[in-house]
């Protein structure tokens, strides 16, 4: 009865996707949503390279004048703020919504609308931190925004609002998806797949989830202290007033650790797919794997205070989060063994891909062992804000994260669009990408240890930073250019690239088995899970190693009516929704009238998208789902 | 047969409290109210440091009482309570360490020029 | 047979590959931490205990994770090279997992980590130890962007105010208490300790035993606001008579050293100097004629004000605007024509605009300031062995 | 952890074809057999939980924070003990703790099909939650008369903060149940919809259980003796070297 149904002897599609920019507006269909989380977070990506390219140019010389301090504080705070929550976590939430629901073999998510609506809500909390450029009110504290530089006091424009209230809204985009996934992977699964039959992806998927809506409380509560001290008038961070500004740092970096982990165990989920299918071996160790990524997200919780070795906790508190953090560096270990383990006395191939996947665990590495250097707080008192830890954290987010998203990228390209990326630019865009990024952040290390504070605008010749910094900087190009590459090859493919089968790499889980692209509803008939690795079980069966192996026949097609399928209607109502969730939040930032509600005094725009999102909620409410 | 799929049977038809039992409940809760109320009131409870210790055991009584009989958590899916119990734990141990981090603190200007 | 002799030449090739790989790798990972150790901010070239001990950490820390990373590289490149696919119909064997192996590769990155966790907690409470039992202590105010210091007296009173260059007896322990009344800045002086964050509402201590004379660079290493890069400092360790004669000439205040302002007396402190005089200070002038006209700030600057440094005896600092201009007359005469052009964002800079003073005014107070010395002269500042330059300065162009 | 796992693993027998989605009542089979929305209810609790935690948190490490300042001579305004009313916020209390029973009683007729039963606890529980948040409004004004505002000092900041976002909380089920009434009134809450009706008793119960928490915390244990106690356990942390 275990049948994988094989769209590609299907005579033609049978249900059509709409097409033109309203269907795309009111899609709930997990897919395109995918797409446009994918595609918004690439153009995010490319903006917060951009900022980093002229923080570099900045910093190619001692006392170079590129841009003023104020602007460079606006772009490094702008950089981190929009490569983390606007181009990385976006990017991996893509690879959820199109991944995680074809590999559980469900048809969409759990709350489709929903997943229109985390999305709207997401574009909408990355126009207004950008729009803080139009109003020369770019966000300056830094991406960890410190109490008091965050105050009234200190920082008197509106930079800091419009870095607040964006986070808050991206705060309740991540953490609405969040649910979403928590409850798709909970609830959603092909009959049969139980928890340890699921593709290790989407265990990430589930455990990523989870540190989403338990980490992201923390963020809010500390950001509407935030707001009221400054639009209020309180002194949550204030000292003078009976406040403490540690506690800012203790609430952020509550959310802010877990945080490192939501960024970089969806990569490490994607390479556990990539490396198994391009090793032809089952992943070394699934149930230790899978052990491992909960280890990690648990311990994640317990060890935030790592970041504040030098703020004076007192020795027990140091000495407390220094263990602890050494025992993250534990599972994180056995990963990176499992993955070589994976490797070992497999049949590897050297696609794209993989030579991505392959990038991130050498790469990762260098990223874990500099991150046990500072688990040490003497250590860090060295290191800590200094260019040692940006080496540091972009070996574990661009040698991890990005490699990993990259990997992902070229594995699942095929799937998404039904073309392969060109291999011959692919191995230019890894290679350079490689060399860019090493170029870059290697000598970041040197730069750090010779004593060199992050967030410099500038620094004197006399230090001996300059020959590194100059090195670094034409790196920062190479790296770039890499990623003109990876636009040309994807242009390309999208043209004339080659048509790609329902299973081009002759993959392990069953999104593979359905057709590529796949269609609406994703399989035509639910495939029936009786094993780990399903669709190898499918085509292999129990053959064990030989060198002549065959596939299976595919299991003859199954006949759907297509009408028969159950699928949730699309809607504008997360669209309008969003969209008065936007003007709620804009009502806070610009000048607009101010209306006076008894004791409450609000700019007229607020209570407008309020009521907006809210007669939108209900009209979605009242709306037959389908 | 899982708990998943005892919980699968249709929502009602279950083993939860019959109305009288939420009535019962209501009224223990109200009386542990009262007590709480009560003993605030009591000097002896002030002055032995009795009170805190009190308040903690009876309150921690009430929300247990709820989450398990109002909400169900007793006899509910144990996915629920395994869900819930962990946010639960986890968010104590953070909040715990929070209090102990920052309560401990020293607040002292040095001599002199602070405010220059 | 065929195919073992082949796969035979692969893994010899992979081993030279992996051994030239090896070395780039060693010598990559260290050569260039030697050329991090000749910078004047160097992390790795310790002059006290406490950076020493810091050190050590650091490279007990280094060498393990060379060794690691140098194992795991070896392993990826030699998988790498061994095991690529021959041919398309190849299946290798479905090995799921194998749980000594997994046992193995948890227990030693324990060990590991457990060898880097004993000294470390060891230093821990060793230094937290240290900060109880000064022979000196000096406060240090963190200010946007410059550093306060005061060298407080037993009345409790603070004697010796100064700021940027903080004079220390050598083979002391000098701990240092920091404090802010603003934004959190970060005092690091990395040959000497390793960075201690200045907050507000919390005192902070750092030790250092001064051992070695000479001057060591320092900087703010937390963020806080637009002159971050701009706030540096410099310990200088010096032996006890000569740190014994700075704080008399600093307690006698300055004499006016030039012959060029009339009477030569020191309260007689140039017209031009009214504004400067509502921030600044200088010892033994008491206030100036019409001095207390605060110039009008706007209201939130004026809320987040903190005011100048103490300018007695500037004519002896080696630097201007926290260490970030050689003290030269020309340096500081392009200060006061514009000092947000050299530091952007500060309070200053609200107050003082090119065209402010008139050069002839910017001429006077240079005189004047410059003129700021002790009877005795300034007194020989230690050199640092191994660095030349006096000052870490940037171009005020 | 692997009994956690064992609750998730999924309860199809496998007889039944899933072919064609959803069954006759509109729901998709799931893998566990529960509800989709009271999963997403669960899981939004438990984030709620570090929620109101990080706010609590913060009103714990501010507590005794304004007497120590006005013992300093800096303080202003009026301190907690001068200004809590227990008796008045008892009755607050009891009266959010009856409208839990009124909601589980309101789940109970619905999912016997009394419909009529539903309307009239649906509307006790509405009622009793405006009650509540009337006598939240009424006890902020009173504070703001005896001259204790948000801005105040640090008491009157940590205090309006996480007792508004508990009242705000309060205010959204207001509105839920009350629109769960008007739907019902509409016919539209039948006996198989009942589990509209519990998982907005589950929000509901979750913000009683947070005021259990508040009204203890807050206003029952008293200012002068947490000041005490918490000075004995910085005396005991900085003992073992946390100071």
């Amino acid at each position: 009865m275990a049948s994988i149904a094989q769209p590609q002897v299907m005579a033609q599609p049978i249900t059509k996707p709409a097409t033109g920019l309203w269907s795309w507006l009111t899609t709930v269909d997990h897919k395109r949503i995918g797409i446009m989380y994918g595609v918004t977070a690439f153009l995010f990506l490319l903006l917060g390279g951009v900022e980093a390219l002229i923080i570099r140019t900045q910093l190619a010389r001692p006392n170079l004048d590129v841009v003023s301090a104020a602007r460079y504080n606006e772009l490094f705070t702008m950089h981190g703020t929009t490569m983390i929550f606007l181009a990385l976590m976006p990017m991996s939430v893509a690879f959820f919504n199109y991944v995680m629901p074809l590999q559980i073999g469900a048809r969409d998510v759990a709350f489709p609308r929903l997943n229109a609506y985390s999305y709207w809500i997401f574009l909408g909390g990355g126009i207004i931190l950008n729009l803080s450029w139009f109003f020369h009110a770019a966000p300056n504290a830094g991406w960890y925004g410190y109490a008091p530089l965050t105050s009234t006091s200190w920082n008197p424009g509106r930079n800091v609002d419009f870095w607040l209230i964006g986070l808050q809204v991206l705060g309740v985009a991540s953490m609405l998806a969040a649910f979403n996934m928590i409850v798709t992977v909970i609830n959603m699964r092909a009959p049969g797949m139980t928890m340890m039959r699921m593709p290790i992806f989407s265990w990430t998927t589930l455990i990523v989830s989870i540190l989403l809506v338990m980490a992201f409380p923390a963020i809010t509560a500390a950001l509407i202290l935030l707001a009221f001290d400054r639009y209020a008038g309180t002194g949550f961070y204030e000292y003078a007033a009976g406040g403490d500004p540690l506690l800012w740092q203790h609430l952020f970096w509550v959310f802010g650790h877990p945080e490192v982990y939501i960024l970089v165990l969806p990569a490490f989920g994607i390479v556990s797919e990539i490396i198994p299918v391009f090793s032809r071996k089952p992943l070394f160790g699934y149930s230790v794997m899978v052990y491992a990524t909960c280890a990690i997200a648990f311990l994640g919780f317990g060890v935030w205070a790592h970041h504040m070795f030098t703020v004076g906790m007192g020795p027990t508190a140091n000495a407390v989060f220094a263990g602890s953090t050494m025992l993250i560096a534990i599972p994180t270990g056995v990963k990176i063994f499992n993955w070589l383990g994976t490797m070992v006395k497999g049949s590897l191939r050297f696609t794209t891909a993989m030579l991505f996947a392959v990038g991130l665990v050498s790469q990762f590495v260098i990223g874990g062992l500099s991150g046990v250097m500072h688990a040490s707080p003497p250590v860090d008192s060295q290191q800590n804000d200094t260019y040692f830890i940006i080496a540091h954290f972009h070996y574990v987010l661009f040698g991890g994260t990005v490699f990993g998203l990259m990997a992902g990228t070229y594995f699942w390209f095929p799937k998404i669009t039904g073309r392969l990326l060109d291999e011959r630019l692919g191995k230019w865009n890894f290679w350079m990408a490689f060399v860019g990024f090493n170029a870059t952040f290697f000598p970041m290390h040197f730069v750090g240890l010779a004593g060199m504070p992050r967030r410099y605008f500038t620094y004197s010749e006399d230090s001996g930073w300059g020959p590194w910094n100059l090195f670094i900087t034409i790196g920062a190009f190479v790296l770039a250019t890499s990623f003109l590459v990876f636009i040309i090859n994807v242009v390309k493919t999208l043209r004339n690239g080659e048509v790609a089968s329902d299973d081009p790499w002759d993959a392990a889980t069953i999104e593979w088995a359905t057709s590529s692209p796949p269609p609406v509803y994703n399989f035509a008939s639910i495939p029936e899970i009786t094993h780990r690795d399903q669709l190898w079980w499918d085509k292999y069966g129990d053959h064990g190693a030989g060198s002549g192996v065959e596939r299976k026949a595919p299991a003859p097609k199954e006949q759907v009516d297509p009408s028969s399928i159950h699928l949730p209607n699309p809607s504008y109502f997360p669209l309008v929704s969003a969209f008065g969730f936007f003007i709620l939040a804009l009502g806070m930032l610009i000048d607009n009238p101010v209306l006076t509600i008894g004791l409450l005094h609000l700019p007229i725009l607020v209570p407008i998208g309020g009521l907006i999102m809210v007669v939108a909620i209900y009209a979605w409410a009242f709306e037959p789902a389908g | 047969m899982t708990h998943g799929a005892l919980a699968a049977a249709d929502h009602g038809e279950h083993e939860h409290p019959s109305e009288q039992k939420y009535i019962k409940i209501a009224i223990i809760l109200t009386i542990i109210t009262a007590i709480e109320v009560a003993i605030y009131y009591i000097d002896w409870m002030h002055d032995s440091g009795a009170l805190v210790p009190a308040l903690f055991i009876l309150s921690i009584g009430k929300f247990l009482t709820v989450i398990g009989y109002y909400m169900h958590l007793k006899f509910d899916s144990p996915l629920f309570r395994y869900m819930f119990i962990a946010a639960l734990v986890g968010s104590l141990a953070v909040i715990g360490a929070l209090i102990a981090l920052l309560r401990v603190h020293t607040i002292d200007f040095g001599p002199g020029g602070f405010i220059s | 047979m065929q195919r073992s002799s082949d796969r035979w030449v692969r893994r010899t090739s992979a081993r030279l590959v992996l051994l030239v790989a090896a070395l780039f790798a060693v010598g990559g990972a260290i050569l260039p931490g030697v050329v991090s150790a000749q910078s004047p901010y160097s992390t790795i070239s310790p002059v006290t205990d406490q950076a020493n001990d810091i050190n050590d950490i650091y490279k007990l820390t280094f060498w393990l994770s060379l060794i690691v990373f140098v194992g795991v590289q070896i392993g990826i490149v030699y998988t790498v090279l061994s095991y690529r696919r021959r041919a398309e119909g190849e299946r290798p064997e479905q090995i799921h997992g194998n749980k000594t192996l997994e046992i193995i590769w948890t227990i030693i990155p324990a060990i590991i980590l457990l060898i880097i966790f004993i000294p470390t907690v060891r230093t821990i409470y060793a230094h937290d130890d240290q900060v109880n039992n000064p022979d000196l202590v000096v406060e240090v105010y963190g200010k946007q962007w410059w550093w306060e210091v005061h060298y407080p007296s037993e009345d409790g009173e603070s004697k010796i105010v100064t700021a940027n260059e903080i004079h220390v007896p050598q083979g002391k322990r000098v701990v240092f208490h920091l404090y802010t009344n603003n934004v959190i800045h970060s005092f690091w002086v990395p040959q000497l300790s390793g960075k201690m964050d200045l907050i507000p509402g919390h005192e902070n201590k750092l030790a250092i035993d001064t051992d070695t004379p000479g001057y060591f660079f320092g900087q703010c290493a937390e963020y806080c606001g637009d002159s971050h890069a701009l706030m540096r400092f410099k310990v200088i360790v010096e032996p006890e008579e000569q740190f014994l004669a700075w704080q008399d000439a600093w307690l006698a205040g300055p004499q006016q050293a030039s012959g060029d302002l009339a009477g030569g007396d020191i309260a007689a402190v140039p017209q031009s100097m009214a504004l400067c005089m509502t921030c600044h200070e200088i010892n033994g002038v008491e206030s100036v004629a019409g001095g207390n006209a605060v110039p009008d700030l706007p209201e939130e600057l004026d809320a987040a004000r903190t005011f100048g440094p103490n300018l007695s005896l500037l004519g002896c600092r080696t630097t201007l605007a926290a260490g970030t201009l050689r003290n030269t007359p020309e340096n500081l005469a392009s200060w006061l024509h514009d000092p947000e052009g050299i530091k952007p964002g500060n309070y200053m800079g609200t107050v003082i605009t090119p065209g402010s003073l008139t050069d002839e005014q910017i001429q006077e107070i240079v005189t004047y300031l410059e003129s700021l010395q002790p009877e005795e002269g300034c007194g020989e500042i230690p050199v640092q062995p191994g660095v030349t330059e006096q000052v870490q300065v940037q171009d005020p162009d | 952890m692997a009994q956690a796992v064992a609750t998730l693993e999924t309860a199809h027998g496998g007889g039944e074809s899933h072919i064609g989605g959803a069954d006759h009542s509109g729901h998709p089979p799931t893998s566990t057999g529960l509800d989709s929305r009271k999963i997403a209810m669960w899981a939004f609790l438990a984030s709620d939980c570090m929620f109101f935690g990080s706010l609590i948190a913060m009103y714990m490490i501010y507590r005794g924070e304004a007497e120590r300042l006005y013992q300093a001579g800096q303080g202003i305004g009026p301190l907690p003990h001068e200004i809590l009313d227990i008796p008045y916020t008892s009755i607050s209390a009891f009266v959010l703790l009856m409208s839990s029973l009124t909601m589980v009683l309101a789940l109970a007729s619905i999912q016997k099909g009394n419909v009529r039963g539903l309307r009239i606890w649906l509307g006790a529980t509405a009622l009793l939650g405006a009650v509540f948040l009337g006598g939240q409004f009424f006890e902020f004004t009173e504070f703001k008369h005896e001259g204790l505002g948000l801005t105040t000092n640090i008491f009157g900041s940590s205090f309006f903060t996480l007792t508004g976002f508990h009242g705000a909380h309060v205010t959204i089920g207001v509105i839920w149940l009350m629109s769960l009434l008007i739907m019902s009134l509409r016919g539209g809450v039948r006996k198989d919809q009942a589990l509209n009706v519990e998982i907005a008793g589950l929000y509901w119960h979750f913000v009683d259980i947070v005021w259990i928490v508040i009204f203890t915390l807050v206003y029952l244990i008293p200012y002068d003796e947490i000041s005490t106690i918490t000075h004995e356990a910085e005396g005991a942390l900085r003992q073992i070297g946390l100071g």
